[in-house]
């Protein structure tokens, strides 16, 4: 189903994610500025050495949530365009997990938009990491 | 499973840790529809303690998320929506 | 001559800039995020359309003040690495004028050490715009 | 020129705006070296009266910001830097 807005590209994806894609996505000659945020796999957490890790979404859902929370952006900063994109599966350290990408006329909105709207899908989109550490299996978040 | 079953039972989807401790990506509760939230909420740790382990769960009604208030209808999705954690 | 510091890269280039040389310099197994300001030539600016445009360059000195952003940048933020290029020459709309990519363990300051710098760069490396528009040549910001 | 000139003028650097008030990407300056930037700033605009209509600008030496209390040695690499307009 093509995107009914044709400034917002909302990709869920076990395929590696394309930080050029998103950018010629967002790019427009209205626009002075980008701003990206690439998430990536660590090596530690919680000083434990994170060997690999998976991904796991309530797909339809997370489309949905990610999909509001790049209208919201649009209409609270007044970017131009937004590019959302989330990995699925098996991940390796260095991977890219999630891809941030919104352009604005002026660069403090595009900083200020691209910040909340990685903040809002890590508290609201149902996508669940699991770590495979030196101790243990952990689903993060979940447990005190 | 008798036709009466059929009528009161729900499927609940689970992902993340619901699913580790549902032991299957589905569980089963009895008497939700025509419910609210917050009464499958009681249900669900009754037949698994193990939710009350949670940081908290949330719950979705037809993939959006769902208020304790909500009342659950028959063929309605319902998911458990352990906390998040993506990006 | 090579970067003193391995965690700096810093150019000012009459060709075009790569943001994937950039995410390549920045990224590291240690770092949970990289953020991105990529800077383009807009069509209109002060309510006038630009045709193209032109930077100049106090070259040695533009590239000095840059370092000096990168490494005060690293130390305030706390940050992995940074790249930080500029271009200089005729660019068309659209055109990639600047690339500032950064690095870190945690999001919250990769995005405020991308925010330093740009806005550092602006107020204080020798670099010039010449705005070729609708309503004749500008040096911006020069007069009042 | 002769050799007194030579010893006493100073050629100062120019880009953007300054090179197009200079008319080149220099201008040449007399007794600049052993006096105070401030004191350059002031020959400059009785030279090139057209540097007051700029918001600011601000001189460099040896590639880096001068304060106008500075001394300018002779030898001394000297640039006028308009208001820069990078990114």
């Amino acid at each position: 189903m093509a995107d009914p807005d044709p400034h917002i590209d909302i990709l869920l994806s076990g395929e590696p994610l394309s930080l050029d894609h998103c950018r010629q996505f967002v790019s427009d000659p209205s626009c002075g500025g980008c701003c990206f945020f690439v998430g990536t796999i660590r090596d530690l957490n919680l000083g434990q050495t994170v060997t690999h890790l998976e991904f796991e979404a309530y797909a339809p859902m997370a489309v949905r949530e990610m999909r509001k929370i790049a209208v919201a952006a649009r209409a609270q900063f007044g970017l131009h365009a937004v590019a959302l994109h989330h990995r699925t599966g098996d991940l390796a350290i260095g991977d890219t997990a999630v891809i941030v990408a919104v352009s604005s006329k002026h660069r403090q909105p595009a900083f200020e938009g691209c910040a909340f709207i990685i903040d809002e899908l890590k508290q609201t989109v149902p996508i669940w990491k699991r770590e495979f550490r030196g101790d243990g299996t952990h689903w993060l978040n979940a447990r005190p | 499973m008798d036709k009466l079953a059929l009528l009161t039972t729900m499927k609940i989807l689970c992902f993340g840790v619901a699913r580790e401790i549902a032991g299957a990506n589905h569980l089963i509760l009895d008497h939700v529809a025509g419910g609210t939230v917050a009464e499958l909420r009681a249900s669900l740790l009754l037949a698994y303690p193990a939710f009350g382990d949670l940081v908290s769960f949330a719950v979705a009604r037809n993939e959006e998320y769902a208020r304790d208030t909500d009342i659950i209808q028959s063929g309605d999705e319902v998911v458990i929506i352990p906390p998040v954690a993506g990006g």
